[in-house]
């Protein structure tokens, strides 16, 4: 075990796949000698070579599209995106063929492929370098999503994305790359996809995050601790597949759920888990399932003050738990 | 030079030896076009009398198809096709079966299982990338497949085909762009019949020859008459073979002729006049070879009848198989959206063998 | 008031407005001479020459980026998008451009363009000529989504889309076009992009819907009827923005809410519909908040039996209902 | 040709009147380049005392801009920039206090309120589109608004500029298809500085010119040196006049250098090696034109140091009226999501006029 930070987890599970696997490569915008715009790639080019660290032109269509034909041929590539802000004109590629490609040839072909991108706000990054991405690609059967929030966890999920069959976009936090530490095995191990945790048990109110909000829901969580609410927060990591049964088992016991996420509320991500659990655990609910979530402007704003408008922080999470919890 | 055919023909394999290739090539090429118009005739048949809800077709295409395709080496270069290859799939190792089951949306459809439209082809095992229906993104595949082959060493030349109207998306530009910096094996193949749907090529490029184009990224453009199938397999043979020495990408644009509507969903005489329609028979690939290979004595009479007949048979014997081939059950229709997770098995890693072109020297730094 | 099926209602708003109005053009793959692969613009070219109704290169991206520009300098588009299913090569102009401009200049440049795309399953279409996009843009803020059920919606609809100063996404279920008839007053008129209505009022569950969706929810109410269960079907024609009174009224009257959409069900439009009703309504349900929606597979396949089982019909939502209401 | 200047010059007028110009119009060029540079400069001081967290420039670039954008007709015509185009948005009317309240992020920033990132630009008064982050979006607009232009005959040309690397993007294929076969009013303007961040040119463009992409559109493309203030003048003067007499778009490429990092959170001694970084300074477009203008004798010592003095005022003025310009408030934040439905009244249609150019003849369809 080595104290690390998000992104130098990020980074020692591609290189530790890398040395594993000549089929694993990473390709991207500035992803070689300057080692990406958050250096989370690099030194890998300085050890793997051109070959498999591949600068590609500023065209993120093709970069997806590319990688799409690679996996096909007995390659892993792991694709970054500079910021998820840029995913955008690779979404053709990434809806209609990466996410369908193994279901419209009856599983004979399939899609290898990570798609890594930097998301969230909070960094002064404003509209087109904060968003949220994830309402967009969870909605795509066929393609898997995963938002890790700690250091261990993203080298596990990464490690764990580059060996899955088929794609798997994985959402790094901005804010969490040198904000958070955390223990991180030096030797290979993997975390599931699909396997939500709870970071923080208890019994009055269930908190749903993930990414960088899981980190503010704990916070909010001990700021209302001491009024007597006691919340159990639940990581997802895994945003598709779902670990239903950890969400719900833990709503079946609280009976209260609040949903936090970052991206703009209407029609995001959260809408899905509210929806489930107001189905599947209405008769264990004692109050509206409720979300919190960014304000329905086009992207964050990027003068601080409008920023700070914009994002959650755990005073605005531990306001929503009190109002949830008095209901 | 003169060479003495078995049947006593005095020009036997002399046109042949012009291009490297025998009699028994020319007369596969043709038996393949003549198989791949046969199908597509029943195709329409069958959508005339309700038994097939929606064709799209090859027809006029197959040519410029078959020489085209020919040069590549089945089962081991790889092919992105588009909706109209019903030819360039038969050569690469589709059969006539496929095709129909295809056509028939059946359980046992080896391109999708009846899930796509019928001509959305592909076929792993031939390396048929499987057609989508949003127009042009296979070229990026193809661009992928020439990577990992460089990379792997393998060898591989990737072809992707598609036509005119396509060519103006946005991917083709980054493809082409990514492609030429590194060198990589692959071929671009654009079948310009003119028309994308309805839309006519001056409405749609401001340039005549789509083969214009290649200048902008610094690799050969080459404009081919689709209706001459040697001609043809010539610009595809040094494409691909420049393709496989590490010389880089071609653009082979091939001026074909659209005989039929769009799809059987289009009425083309609303914006194709008569005469129109009428000069484009006159560029009918399959008379031409036709005659080409009568003239150079390569086909005789009882050649194109045995042909003919084959060929006749062939599609019956597809046709009636899949018809009555099972439909897929509603119960799989859940499968394949995700793998099954290898229970916690990590994939064989794959690492290059000394001799690889991705060793020392060989790769994309080069 | 005449007799129009929904594909003539759709053409005459646009030739109308397009009377009324020279800054009004129309452009797309095949919308002049052929009209339209569905002939939604048929008759359009001759009356309105080339200048207005523009045959454009086969590039989605395009069309909208250049609609975009136009509405900047001062016409009011009509891009065509051929099937919904290729709108996605347009969706960084759509989401990073169109609905963003206004915002972005603080109100001094917008977007007045309106995209018609066909969308949809049940008529063969297959993976890609069947699918239902809305929940991709109605996550957006700064574009409006609009979903009409009737030929006197589609023309009073799109004519407010035209008229409107913003990005409006106006989708038509293919199958609605010929399958649909209803009276259309000759004249002009607008229905208000914004406001739900109660198709058919019922006291027991509110099911709620949109598109084709809708005339499948009014079969299905009829069926139960007879059994006792008197529904209500809100049609919500605006998805973005929502109408939460008629939507939220109408729960609060019957207590029980069955959200009814052809998406996939995860993550889909529906998702976020019920979860706003599980929030504000939550006092008045007396049963979960329930969804009946396609299968989580990439798209609708081509196989009939396949696209039966995939579609809904009267006879699934039917099921659906009882129940819900047997709750 | 020697004119005799009001200073007694020689050659006073000379250098000017070889272009069309008069000495007053290569003072203002001279004065927007320094104060474009004085403005850049001055945002990486407030950057490095931490009152600015992010800048991004044009140095390097601002004779190419300065000198493409001057033939614009100001407030007629459209610019859609990049976020480098600080001296383009000079050019066209935009003020030293717009740039730097858009650098504060101030509530009275005219391009975006403070809702965007320092440098992306805007300016509808003044016809410059809102620059977005996305790269090469922006083609399509000034399309789409050289296509308003031709149908509404108000005579406007439309110029959109974009880094080299952003060229490679799809939709600068789509737009320049589209212009082309239209003829539209459009000028694209490509910055070549060699870099896209840390990308060289090498990796992102597999030919040298972008200029060369232009032929495969069957339209000018022509390359200038950037510090070449009047070279780039000319180009874009004889675009700007080509694309207003209905002959179609022009490709202008401007090699230029940048002078700095991609943006203040770059480091490019990472990835460019010194004496790369020093040959860079040798192209620096602002002493090059002085020199030009000392040489041409239009500028001498007291006017050089005039425009420099009267630069550093606006500079220091338009800074602190920035810095202490209130900032926006949470309270209108959600303004501007949708604008106000105008209460049931329809907007006013337009018709063309008799004379204009969308009437009988000179359309889409010419
Ligand atoms: C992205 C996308 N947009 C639109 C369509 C609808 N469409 C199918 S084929 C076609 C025309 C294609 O023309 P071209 O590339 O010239 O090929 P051709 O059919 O003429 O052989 C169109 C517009 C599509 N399939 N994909
Ligand atoms: C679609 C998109 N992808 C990635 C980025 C991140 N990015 C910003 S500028 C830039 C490089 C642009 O290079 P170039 O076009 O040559 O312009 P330059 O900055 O060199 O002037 C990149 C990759 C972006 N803004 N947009
Ligand atoms: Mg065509
Ligand atoms: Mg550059």
């Amino acid at each position: 075990m080595t104290v690390r930070t998000f992104i130098e987890a990020v980074r020692e599970g591609m290189a530790q796949e890398m040395r594993r696997d000549a089929s694993v490569i990473v390709l991207g915008e500035d992803v070689g000698k300057k080692g990406g715009v958050f250096l989370a790639t690099d030194g890998l080019w300085a050890e793997f070579g051109d070959d498999r660290v591949i600068d590609t032109p500023l065209t993120e269509s093709m970069i997806v599209g590319t990688s799409i034909g690679a996996a096909l041929n007995g390659l892993r590539p792991i694709a970054e995106i500079q910021f998820a802000d840029f995913i955008f004109p690779a979404f053709n590629q990434l809806v209609s063929e990466a996410a369908r490609m193994r279901y419209r040839t009856i599983g004979a072909s399939c899609v290898p492929m990570v798609v890594r991108a930097p998301y969230g706000g909070g960094v002064h990054g404003a509209m087109y370098h904060s968003q949220s991405v994830e309402a967009f690609f969870t909605h795509i059967p066929g393609i898997k999503t995963v938002v890790p929030s700690t250091p261990y966890d993203a080298k596990g999920l990464l490690v764990a994305a580059i060996r899955d069959e088929d794609p798997v976009l994985f959402l790094e936090h901005k804010k969490l790359y040198r904000s958070v530490r955390g223990d991180v095995p030096g030797g290979e191990y993997t975390v599931p996809i699909g396997r939500a945790v709870v970071r923080r048990p208890g019994r009055r109110l269930t908190v749903v995050a993930y990414g960088l909000m899981v980190h503010y829901a704990l916070e909010a969580a001990e700021k209302v601790a001491d009024e007597g609410i006691d919340c159990e927060v639940v990581d997802l990591r895994s945003l598709r597949p779902l670990d239903r049964e950890t969400l719900l088992g833990s709503v079946r016991k609280t009976g209260k759920c609040l949903v936090v996420y970052e991206d703009n509320r209407f029609g995001g991500y959260g809408a899905e888990i509210a929806a489930i659990v107001a189905e599947e655990a209405f008769d264990y609910l004692d109050g509206p399932v409720s979300r919190i979530a960014g304000p329905d402007s086009p992207a964050m704003p990027y003068n601080h003050i409008l920023e700070d408008w914009f994002m959650l922080n755990p005073a605005k999470i531990a306001d929503a738990i009190r109002k949830l919890a008095a209901y | 030079m003169t060479i003495t055919g078995q049947e006593g023909d005095r020009k036997a394999g002399t046109l042949a030896a012009e291009y490297g290739l025998a009699d028994a090539d020319l007369l596969a090429m043709y038996r393949t076009m003549a198989l791949a118009r046969a199908l597509d005739e029943r195709m329409w048949l069958l959508n005339r009398s309700g038994r097939a809800p929606f064709v799209i077709s090859g027809q006029g295409h197959e040519g410029a198809q078959v020489g085209i395709a020919w040069p590549l080496r089945r089962d081991h270069d790889w092919v992105a096709p588009f909706y109209r290859s019903i030819a360039t799939c038969l050569v690469v190792g589709m059969t006539p079966r496929d095709v129909m089951l295809a056509q028939f949306a059946r359980a046992s459809d080896p391109s999708s299982g009846g899930r796509q439209m019928p001509g959305h082809y592909g076929h792993p095992g031939h390396h048929v990338v499987s057609v989508s229906s949003p127009v042009a993104t296979q070229i990026l595949h193809a661009v992928g497949i020439a990577l990992a082959s460089r990379i792997r060493g393998l060898d591989q030349v990737a072809m992707a085909i598609m036509g005119e109207g396509s060519s103006n998306q946005g991917d083709v530009h980054e493809g082409l762009n990514f492609a030429a910096i590194h060198r990589l094996p692959m071929v671009l193949v654009i079948e310009n019949n003119g028309y994308a749907i309805s839309v006519p090529a001056a409405r749609e490029l401001s340039v005549r020859d789509v083969a214009d184009r290649a200048s902008g990224y610094g690799i050969p453009g080459v404009v081919v008459d689709g209706t001459d199938v040697l001609a043809c397999y010539t610009a595809s043979r040094e494409a691909v073979d420049r393709a496989r020495r590490g010389e880089g990408p071609t653009l082979i644009e091939a001026k074909v002729t659209r005989l039929t509507g769009h799809s059987s969903d289009d009425q083309q005489s609303k914006y194709r006049s008569e005469s129109e329609l009428a000069e484009g028979l006159t560029h009918d690939p399959l008379p031409i070879f036709r005659a080409q290979l009568r003239e150079a004595g390569v086909l005789d009479e009882a050649a194109e009848a045995a042909i003919a007949t084959d060929v006749k048979a062939s599609v019956e014997g597809a046709t009636s198989f899949a018809e009555a081939a099972p439909d897929p059950e509603p119960a799989g229709a859940m499968d394949h959206v995700f793998g099954d997770p290898a229970a916690g098995e990590p994939p064989p890693p794959w690492h290059p063998t000394p001799g690889g072109a991705s060793g020392s020297g060989g790769g994309l730094g080069a």
